[in-house]
């Protein structure tokens, strides 16, 4: 029998949810748990109401599922919103003192968070109160919260805070011992790491050698930003918070252009203010990898929430034609290695890549194995040996090939002259006016799509190799796709998956033979379009049979899929 | 010709495209002062960097040598100010027209200012945007009619006020018809450290009618003639600013020295972040953070 | 026999090239001849190669053809490069004292431009007197010439020009009669209107009642803006050239959401910068048209030329999902028409409308029978009525409706408060978090598509019911293609045609009818990727048999596609 | 309640949602500060529009009443200049953070101001980007530390300075924590005639851990106790604009009229441009310049 536990925590912003849900998430998954959470808040800073899912077990997981086994309420309306989530034995932990008149219920268990935490030194560790009171609860071990506040909270702060954890964890230890069957034990001995979407892609972006980050903040991918910002001296990262998204794209190209790795991240909004930077970037060859996370829209639609609404744009985004990479992770460990791919992509093909995620790949956080970095491939693609230049004419930064692919040249390191133009060039970079150079330059880069589709990873499937129904996704889908097949499956329906975690330049070929074996297919999609479905059919011709559309800024649950594809419950084309 | 660290820089070395102007263009008089101060500054075309924007005076660097970005309009500064901080060995020079500087990239003008980048911005004032034939600009006089301000122009932007209030280094302004002070300017801008702006007056005998080469130099004095002008003093340099109409002070309005953003990177403590090895391994630090 | 005179202008930037060609297209449409005219220009304002082409005919015509009839050559350049256009009958007339050296030949008729216009009072109207001598040399009405001279210069200067024209005419009439065999008389006395594309949509617009644009210059819109500009005061339009096309698109919305029929004119580059507008248009539920010129990209690509590189990203940009309509006029008259169709579809539905053209549609002169404005037709779809509100909260803005669209009230003109947010938002307009709400307010907007896509006109055909070959084409392409299928058809070769002019949302069905009779498809595109073909397998899953490419800059003739379908000269897919 | 253009307007007229923001917000000041001005004009709600961006301050028309378009961030000023001409008997204020007007939207602050457009604009200035969670924004005091500025913040941008210099016809500063003071600006900048900015000084009790309630407080003061402060001069209002540190000058610290952007608009002479009936047949005249 597999341990898995199911918690919510829940409260007003400003409450501490997400550090309450993060320690808790750190504690177990030293405990040897695998971890997946995520975190549902409101576009405000105080107030509203938030909460942080977290699902522990001792195999993989790649969802939130329902039902609760314990929902720890920091206010009232995590309570009434929440409690109907609960599973047969679920426990709602909360303060009695502070929250009166709920209906009475087993499930009921009242410790004295503020209390405990004013005799513990101040009543703002409530929190850890709860997060002691929790861990008491499932008898978990002492010593990894303690490990994880001293972590957080530094000198006496970190002791007052293993005060008021031991407060807690004594007191359901004490009054609820028995009461739940819920007992966490270190489940292995593995040291995964923890992390959300944005640390694994700047993780990956540090790996891949990216030292130069632009960006203007904006939820989800802010925190990509941040992190770098956080090893800029260690690390020598050059990091520009710059008056707007224009600034940002066209300074990740001007580094890249100068021969850096260089990046920025943005969301929908700041994404609109980039495409004109692709095109620049696709005329000038120069590699720019653009993180795009995801939001409800159109335009500020649901700052805070989930969405899969612009995988058309950045495939058709900019003006005129060039080529790109649309990389979109299905995972959080994957994030760090498309990551990496991204940069070689770009810096191989001089174009821009796109890394399409969505909030909940982007906020949420799961335990993945360390990665091993000696399998990070750091490929710069077509340089133009140094030195080599006599004359300056010598070298033509757009110069014609095969591949459609030119060796660059970085200004002042050799003395080979890197020439560039936004208006159509010549081989050596200059403005043009001929249909013969304007022929010749389109078509140079054109073919370099031709070896970028060749690197493109074909859908990979998932479940059994044929089944009545096959789901098709693409993002933070993948999980909760994953768990709904084996729903599906124990009912002996026969469901399986192809998931696309590389989008463009489509993988048209190997996603026609996929398809070939298919019955009814569904795809799975955060919009209210089926985006995927349209893009499978402009680069197949196939049409899926129906389209499991979501767009309320939620993520999919494995249950929310299971039920759509028993009821059939899908938008026909 | 076979051009080594020691060889003397000279004109030659700065030859380029035939130019795509009109006949009689100020743009001329400002390609020849971009020369002359590179080449006095004995800079090699290999260590300077021009980026350009689009309008005519965008196409400035196709028409001398050294490494070229034409980026977007509107958008040199942004390129101009990353290449800088990913290479701070390059001489970095970011050319515009009236339009692309004061217009589209307003924004980015102000704010490379305030930030105090290491650039020289050379700025192509004909007082009309050009490329696009004759359309009012920011900088187009009070009044002035185009075909898209039959009612004339409303009130212009001073670029050189402007810049003063966002903390620019070096306020300059010079003129094209005067090839030796323009070059001196530039000069002045390549060695001041932080930003610098040069705006240069520009006929643009196809367009502008009004303000014509013969317009500007009856206008145009010299501010070192002036006696006790202190460039250093920023309420002087913002009343001096505004001058225009009768008199139109060119010569550095203004300059103070202040820390570059440069200055601030961390980054670049170990030298220019473009000769840094990369190397995955550098991760593997982190990755304990997140154990 | 019908009557057809091909002419050419070439010379220089700035020798007037473009005002030769006009007055000449201008004379011959008074004598009731039908025109079509384009220029070929570079970006930049002296020098280099430009040239006007001009065709006239008693019958319609709507492409330029080969060959050419008569070479005004007002350089050295225009015979070197476009001499071996000629017809055989072809004739250059040129400057011989300026020119000289060139290979002799029957074709070369010398006049002395400089020195008949000196004659005439200023060397500056060498260029009247070559219009003169063409006239001159077809026998053309000199009155018609007169005319259009007396309306283009004022006073004394018109007096001279007369005279200068009248120079060129008797010379060439003294010296040359008998050496060709054209002789142009009136055609007809029908009053035409002689149009571009640009004027075309300017009257458009104004006919519709929009009384509000904000452009920022941009080839080859620009002649938008200063046409209504130069109707400003007459007409009561608010004209602003502000600081770039981000202002101008969120001006545009402004204008709209306060009341005003208002648009925006750009090309690729600008209208990067003004996808975040449309979202937030879509959110609002803001009408907004904006026409997208469209020329060879990426980023500045070949400013002055023509291209459809941008059909995908005008459909699919901005964040988020939400309606719009895009519109794609054939021709010079259809601009006229579906810009009065974009504003009543940015109104009736409530979301942006693009109208996207080529730079051959909008630099193109042709002449049309005069617009019947009794048959414009303003709809500004539902509007609250006036007064009714007791109590402010009684308006909602964003009502929940079953076509989706809610009533308009307008700020300031009654008591009806008109509260928006590009937050997602209640009926009322004001910002909001759940679930529930999102999904009421996506399928509200959502359903809008339904409503539009019945408005959306079906595909074209044009030839024959049924054919071998059929040419799938939008833009200005129409007239090369109706061209083609003569050409073929009197090989014998049966084609025909189907034309799109409405693109979005896209007439799927009718689409899929009208293919149901195909055979060979091909689609006939001036961009590299086939972006309409790709279109149509999105919206149909039918795929083309191949791809009739063009994307130098320059436009399509009917030879070129007649020679390409006749050697099946196509990209396959 | 049923209002009518005689009844007298209160402050229930500008009743609005329950604010989202932090207790303690400085905002919270402001929108008392918009309600009171807005009563004290007797301005009906219906013939007021609040335009606003993206940010906590672009919060505030849901939290009082109005017409009001929430717009994106950085762009209220194009949305709200287009409504003024659209129809020039609305009151039309435009609502922004710092970064949404200083970084995101500088570009429209510089532009409107030079053409005088007639808004006021209100921007609650707490120098951080707060919405985002405490990121640096234009104002940010040098070396401010926040996530991404770990170096601490670039030289700011000084809004008052750059108004002034941009050709801002009323410049002016207030205090979250003065509702009678700021009521009075915001009713001069509604009174004047052409562009007006109001820079509020907002505490962020969460963010901003520098730029406190008292830091202001110990700072600020008011100009108009000033014996001889001459708004007018606009050589002794940059130099007061530029006074930031220990004494921070609040009030109106430069005024002078001169033309607005509407005053050069014929389109404007016949009335309201929205209320001009439309019909096709006025483009007939315009067909026979085309035969
Ligand atoms: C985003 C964008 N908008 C508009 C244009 C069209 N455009 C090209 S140059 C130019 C203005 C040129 O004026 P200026 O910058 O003063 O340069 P000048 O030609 O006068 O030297 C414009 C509007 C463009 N290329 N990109
Ligand atoms: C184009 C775009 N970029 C970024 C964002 C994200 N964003 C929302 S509010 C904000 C900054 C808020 O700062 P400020 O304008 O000072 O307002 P405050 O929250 O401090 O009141 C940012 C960057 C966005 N919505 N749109
Ligand atoms: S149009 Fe004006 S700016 Fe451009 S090249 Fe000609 S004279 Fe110079
Ligand atoms: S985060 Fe700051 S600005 Fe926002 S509501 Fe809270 S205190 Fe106010
Ligand atoms: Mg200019
Ligand atoms: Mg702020």
């Amino acid at each position: 029998m597999s341990i898995e536990v199911n918690f919510m925590i829940g409260g007003e912003a400003g409450q501490g949810v997400q550090s309450v849900g993060f320690m808790l998430c750190k504690a177990l998954a030293r405990g040897g748990y695998h971890i997946f959470a995520d975190q549902d808040y409101e576009s405000r800073i105080r107030g509203g109401h938030n909460f942080f899912r977290v699902r522990a077990s001792d195999s993989p997981v790649g969802a939130v599922i329902e039902p609760l086994n314990f929902l720890l309420a920091l206010n009232r309306e995590s309570i009434d919103l929440h409690r109907g989530e609960l599973g047969p034995d679920g426990i709602v932990i909360y303060d009695r003192a502070k929250i009166t008149g709920i209906a009475e219920g087993d499930d009921l268990f009242g410790v004295p968070l503020e209390e405990l935490a004013e005799i513990a030194g101040n009543k703002v560790m409530a929190n850890t109160v709860a997060l002691g009171a929790v861990a008491g609860l499932i008898g978990y071990d002492r010593e990894k919260i303690n490990q994880v506040l001293t972590e957080q909270f530094k000198g006496p702060v970190g002791e007052a805070n293993i005060a008021a954890a031991k407060a807690g964890y004594d007191f359901t230890e004490q009054n609820f011992k028995g009461k739940t069957g819920f007992r966490l034990k270190q489940a292995s001995d593995a040291r995964r790491l923890l992390l959300s979407g944005t640390d694994a892609i700047a993780l990956g972006a540090i790996a891949a050698g990216c030292k130069f980050i632009a960006g203007y903040p904006m939820t989800p991918t802010t925190p990509i930003l941040e992190y770098m910002a956080s090893k800029a001296k260690d690390h020598n990262i050059v990091v520009v918070q710059p008056e707007d998204e224009i600034a940002a794209i066209n300074m990740t190209i001007g580094a890249a252009y100068t021969g850096m790795r260089a990046m920025t991240a943005t969301s929908g909004s700041g994404f609109c203010l980039m495409v004109e930077g692709l095109g620049l970037a696709g005329i000038t060859e120069t590699p720019a990898v653009v993180v795009l996370g995801q939001r409800p829209g159109p335009a500020i639609g649901l700052p805070t929430r989930t969405a899969q609404e612009e995988l058309e744009f950045a495939i058709y985004s900019g003006s005129g034609e060039f080529p790109r990479a649309v990389l979109a992770p299905a995972t959080i460990e994957e994030s760090f290695w498309l990551t990496t791919k991204a940069f070689n992509l770009a810096e191989k093909y001089q174009t821009p890549v796109i890394l399409i995620i969505d909030h909940t790949i982007a906020t949420s956080y799961t335990t993945v194995e360390r990665f091993d970095l000696s399998k990070v491939v750091i490929d710069r693609g077509s340089l133009y040996p140094d030195k080599s230049v006599v004359k300056p004419e010598e070298y033509k930064r757009h110069q014609l090939t095969d591949s459609g692919i030119s060796p660059r040249a970085f200004p002042g390191l050799s003395r080979a002259l890197a020439i560039t133009d936004s208006d159509e060039h010549d081989e050596a970079g200059h403005l043009i006016e001929d249909a013969k150079t304007r022929n010749e330059q389109v078509e140079k880069r054109m073919r370099k799509i031709t070896g970028m589709r060749n690197e493109i990873a074909p859908p990979r499937r998932c479940g059994p190799h044929t089944a009545e129904t096959t789901l098709i996704g693409w993002g933070s889908n993948y999980g909760a796709i994953r768990e709904a097949i084996d729903i599906l499956s124990k009912e002996g329906t026969k469901v399986n998956a192809l998931h696309l975690s590389e989008l463009w330049p489509f993988p048209a070929d190997a996603m026609t033979d996929a398809l070939k074996t298919c019955q009814t297919t569904y795809v799975v999609e955060n919009n209210a379009a089926g985006q995927l479905a349209h893009l499978i059919r402009a680069e197949t011709g196939f049409s899926v049979s129906g389209r499991i559309l979501k767009y309320d800024g939620r993520p999919f649950t494995p249950a929310i899929i299971a039920d759509k594809v028993r009821r059939k419950e899908v938008v026909a084309w | 010709m076979v051009t080594t660290e020691t060889a003397r820089v000279t004109t030659a070395d700065y030859a380029g495209l035939v130019p795509a102007w009109c006949p009689g263009c100020g743009n001329f008089g400002i390609l020849n002062g971009v020369k002359r101060a590179l080449v006095d500054l004995s800079l090699e075309p290999s260590r300077v960097l021009l980026v350009s924007g689009i309008g005519q005076a965008g196409k400035l660097p196709h028409y001398t040598s050294g490494n070229v970005f034409n980026s977007l309009h509107g958008r040199p500064m942004p390129v101009a100010i990353a290449a800088k901080l990913a290479n701070p060995e390059l001489t970095v020079i970011a050319i515009s027209g009236d339009g692309d500087a004061y217009g589209e990239g307003g924004n980015h003008f102000i704010h490379a200012m305030r930030r105090n980048h290491q650039i020289t911005y050379l700025v192509h004032d004909n007082q009309v945007y050009a490329l696009t034939k004759g359309q009012a600009s920011p900088t187009s006089d009070s009044g002035y009619v185009t075909k898209t301000t039959p009612q004339g122009a409303p009130f212009p932007v001073n670029p050189l006020v402007l810049a003063i209030a966002a903390g620019c280094g070096l306020v300059a302004r010079s003129f094209a018809g005067d090839t030796n002070h323009l070059a001196e300017m530039i000069k002045r801008g390549i060695q001041h450290r932080g930003f610098a702006l040069i705006d240069i007056l520009q006929p643009c005998v196809t367009f502008n009618r009004v303000n014509t080469w013969d317009w500007y130099r009856q206008r145009v004095y010299k501010l070192d003639g002036e006696a006790g002008y202190d460039p250093s003093d920023k309420t002087v340099a913002f009343e001096k600013a505004q001058e225009w109409g009768e008199r139109i002070p060119v010569g550095v309005i203004y300059e103070k020295e202040r820390p570059t953003f440069e200055d601030s990177m961390p980054a670049l403590a170990k030298g220019p972040p473009v000769k840094l090895e990369l190397k995955a391994s550098e991760a593997e630090p982190l990755l304990d953070e997140f154990v």
